[in-house]
């Protein structure tokens, strides 16, 4: 059955729960400490990275894992494919030089916490974290919900500074990819109407060409671009802000998971 | 039959007044009313515990929290009306609107029959949970990790609100302060009204398990206690860097990913309960939860800190 | 079943409605009513969905149910971080419209903080 | 048995009917706020009461019951409580005591 766990699945979880934990540790934490535990949590997710994509490359197969071991389609799988394995490593890369770019721009100073610097570590991680969950849920509905996170998480970073220009380019992207999730939305639930599930491995299966396929795919990919043509408004970001190199990788996942439903 | 007809006839006339009305605040009222409407479709849908949801997430807390906006905002609306795109747009913008409803009716008419369901699969596995609410064993078990997530969502949005604040705010007050002897008629409905609704809340969020009910739902009653007692002026809004608020705000989903990660030892698998005591296990989870959650959506609804002392 | 059907007529039509709003509304907080009223919809054609699949005694396919329940959770969170930072774009710019064209002309006349 | 709590609760939920459709009649044409809200707030109270009343004869266990004169009770002081506030929020500022 190709929807079981296979060996060293634990990892892809592993790659969501270290930055949710570090996002959770940190708000607690607070103060200088959310630079603290951005830079402990890095190097394990980093390794972690790299051994998702150690394993596919040697075993030359799909890492799978379905969460809480129900079988997909009443649970939810994650996978890794080499696809994944690239981007998952690619965006771990460059958070981490993110990170290191940014060290001294967001310090938190001595003494009272500070806004600024608590809330980039933070959701940096978070980032990072939404990153990994839409390179390897399986699952529309899952995908759905790393999109919002994503979006949640990218949208703080954009109006950070507070200035009038990035609080408008923030709420100019914040309704685009509000717009964009719930057509996608629309879209994967046309998908379970027909077909019963929301798989991405399962639809591959049973998906045929019929008015209502066309029709939940040209809303996904409505969706997905809405998100995606946001491009130019990451001009206004700081160098340092994540978000830029985000896009592209975000665009090729949507792709990705499109083309492979097919 | 009438009756769905009647009550989809309602719905679409409020929500086209929501659309229409020129002012902004009788159209949020207007939304208040469709929340409440769609509450009741939920409820001809066969789908009880959608419909809680909707009636206090969807209307009740939706609603106030654009309400308040709408009064905040009320004296920029006559900047706004110069600013109406030109006719022509406007009737395009009709003309693709409608192709997308007549599009989307047209595709719902080819959905097959018999309609494919989960149903059967999810009952068969209600037992391994030890619940009675299938609904609850979709968050809980079978999906839980969207559920896991979701929370994380509602804390991240939460983030959000909070780093819009000033930077010299930072540490202070959400929400306008209100006096408690400024309304004696609040003060004292919120005294008679704030025990029941939180015995309400545990009852819901408690019935989760077996009925209609559960943690979102009873999350939703407990923040809007919680949020009365601010209007009211009785407690005052929480200092976003307070420790005991921040504490809150994580021990829910802190619970459910550590008993995440435990379900490798206990059971094998990442958010997977041992089968003699998953209820025990998800009611763990849910209590915490549900009182992060709680706190999330009250300190959602109450804003960016904007005031520096108590008044 | 035809009740239900009914009602998937209903979430189309309401989807037509909020993206017409949600294109015609200068006001930002239309929008975000507008915005509203479509996520709305598409939870309804869930409903619908799910009350297709009711069996086995069930009134309804529990999954698409949980997913809606999931769903308006996070359009509040949505709704409550677009609203926060419209507040704050008014405070920052005495305005609650974006500008139509471009971005880089603030508004010039009562932009100062 | 069951058929004469039928028709009770029948006649019970036709007359509550009856009180919304009053009260609803009377917030569109009554001339002020203040009349519209005396109009709401009679006809709904009593309205709800009357509805509530007849499902309580189809009630099958206590609890239930309870629960249904809680919704009534609620609902009262609720309604009184905002129409409490909407009549200070339209009366001029000089009538405040």
């Amino acid at each position: 059955m190709t929807n079981s766990t296979t060996a060293g699945g634990f990892l892809l979880v592993l790659a969501i729960v270290l930055p949710v934990v570090g996002v959770l540790l940190s708000l607690a934490l607070g103060g200088r400490q959310a630079q603290r535990v951005a830079f402990v949590v890095m190097p394990f997710e980093l390794a972690v990275a790299v051994a998702i994509a150690a394993r596919i490359w040697r075993t030359h197969e799909m890492l799978q894992y379905s969460v809480g071991g129900w079988i997909p389609p009443l649970g939810v799988a994650f996978r890794a494919d080499g696809l994944s394995a690239v981007m998952i490593v690619t965006s771990a890369l460059l958070i981490c030089g993110i990170g290191l770019f940014a060290r001294t721009q967001f310090a938190a100073p001595r003494g009272a916490e500070t806004r600024a610097p608590l809330m980039f570590w933070t959701l940096l991680l978070a980032v990072w974290g939404a990153l990994n969950v839409v390179f390897i849920g399986g699952d529309l509905f899952n995908l759905y919900v790393a999109l919002e996170l994503l979006t949640f998480a990218a949208v703080p970073l954009v109006s950070l500074d507070g200035r009038a220009e990035t609080l408008a380019a923030a709420f100019r992207y914040l309704l685009f990819a509000l717009l964009g999730s719930i057509l996608y939305l629309l879209g994967a639930v046309l998908l379970y109407g027909a077909y019963g599930t929301l798989d991405i491995v399962l639809l591959s299966g049973r998906i045929h060409a019929q008015p209502v396929t066309w029709a939940a795919i040209s809303l996904m990919t409505a969706g997905l671009l809405a998100k995606a043509a946001l491009y130019p408004f990451h001009l206004w970001l700081p160098p340092p802000m994540p978000a830029l190199p985000r896009r592209p990788v975000h665009c090729c996942r949507g792709w990705s998971s499109k083309r492979r439903s097919f | 039959m009438a009756f769905d007809a009647g009550l989809a006839v309602l719905v679409l006339g409020v929500a086209s007044w929501t659309i229409a009305a020129r002012d902004t605040f009788a159209a949020v009222v207007g939304f208040v009313a469709y929340g409440l409407l769609l509450a009741l479709i939920w409820v001809r849908l066969a789908a009880p515990d959608v419909a809680l949801t909707e009636a206090a997430i969807g209307s009740g807390l939706t609603g106030g929290l654009l309400l308040g906006a709408s009064a905040r905002l009320r004296r920029t609306e006559s900047l706004a009306v110069g600013e109406k795109p030109a006719a022509a747009l406007r009737a395009a913008t009709i003309g693709l609107c409608i192709l997308v409803s007549a599009g989307l009716a047209a595709i719902i008419l080819l959905l097959p029959e018999p309609a494919p369901t989960l149903a059967a699969l999810a009952a068969a596995n209600l037992v391994a949970t030890g619940l009675g609410n299938p609904v609850t064993a979709v968050l809980m078990a079978y999906r839980a990790i969207d559920t896991l997530l979701e929370v994380v969502v509602l804390l991240l949005s939460l983030l959000g609100v909070w780093s819009l604040t000033p930077d010299h705010l930072w540490g202070s007050l959400p929400s306008p302060h209100y006096r408690a002897d400024s309304y004696e008629t609040v003060t004292f409905v919120t005294q008679l009204l704030a025990p029941i609704g939180i015995l309400v809340g545990i009852h819901i969020f408690w019935i989760g398990s077996v009925a209609p009910g559960g943690e979102f739902q009873g999350a939703t009653i407990l923040a809007a206690m919680w949020i009365l007692t601010m209007l009211s002026g009785l407690v005052d809004a929480p200092a976003v860097n307070r420790r005991w608020l921040r504490l809150l705000l994580i021990i829910g989903p802190v619970v459910f990913a550590a008993i995440g990660l435990a379900g490798f030892a206990m059971a094998g698998a990442f958010l997977a309960y041992p089968t003699n005591h998953a209820k025990l296990l998800i009611l763990i989870i849910e209590v915490p939860v549900t009182l992060s959650v709680a706190a999330m959506l009250t300190l959602l609804v109450a804003g960016p800190p904007e005031r520096s002392s108590h008044r | 079943m035809s009740g239900a059907m009914l009602y998937g007529f209903c979430s189309t039509v309401l989807v037509g409605l909020g993206l017409y709003g949600l294109i015609v509304h200068p006001e930002l907080l239309r929008k975000i009513l507008a915005f509203n009223l479509v996520g709305g919809g598409v939870f309804l054609l869930f409903g619908v969905i799910a009350r297709r699949g009711a069996a086995i005694g069930f009134g309804g396919d529990p999954v698409p149910q949980a997913l809606v329940i999931t769903g308006l959770v996070v359009a509040f969170a949505a709704t409550a971080l677009a609203v926060a930072l419209l507040l704050r774009l008014f405070q920052e710019t005495g305005r609650a419209i974006l500008q139509s064209d471009k971005l880089t002309d603030a508004p010039s006349d009562n932009s100062q903080p | 048995m069951n058929l004469v709590f039928d028709v009770l609760t029948v006649l019970a939920v036709c007359a509550g009917a009856f009180f919304f459709l009053a009260g609803t009649i009377g917030l569109l044409r009554f001339p002020d706020a203040l009349s519209r809200l005396h109009a709401l707030t009679k006809a709904d109270n009593l309205g709800l009461g009357l509805i509530v009343l007849g499902l309580l004869f189809q009630a099958e266990e206590l609890f239930v019951a309870l629960k249904l004169i809680g919704v009534w009770l609620l609902g009262l002081l609720a309604a009184a409580t905002v129409t409490q506030l909407i009549a200070r929020a339209i009366q001029p500022a000089g009538l405040r005591d």
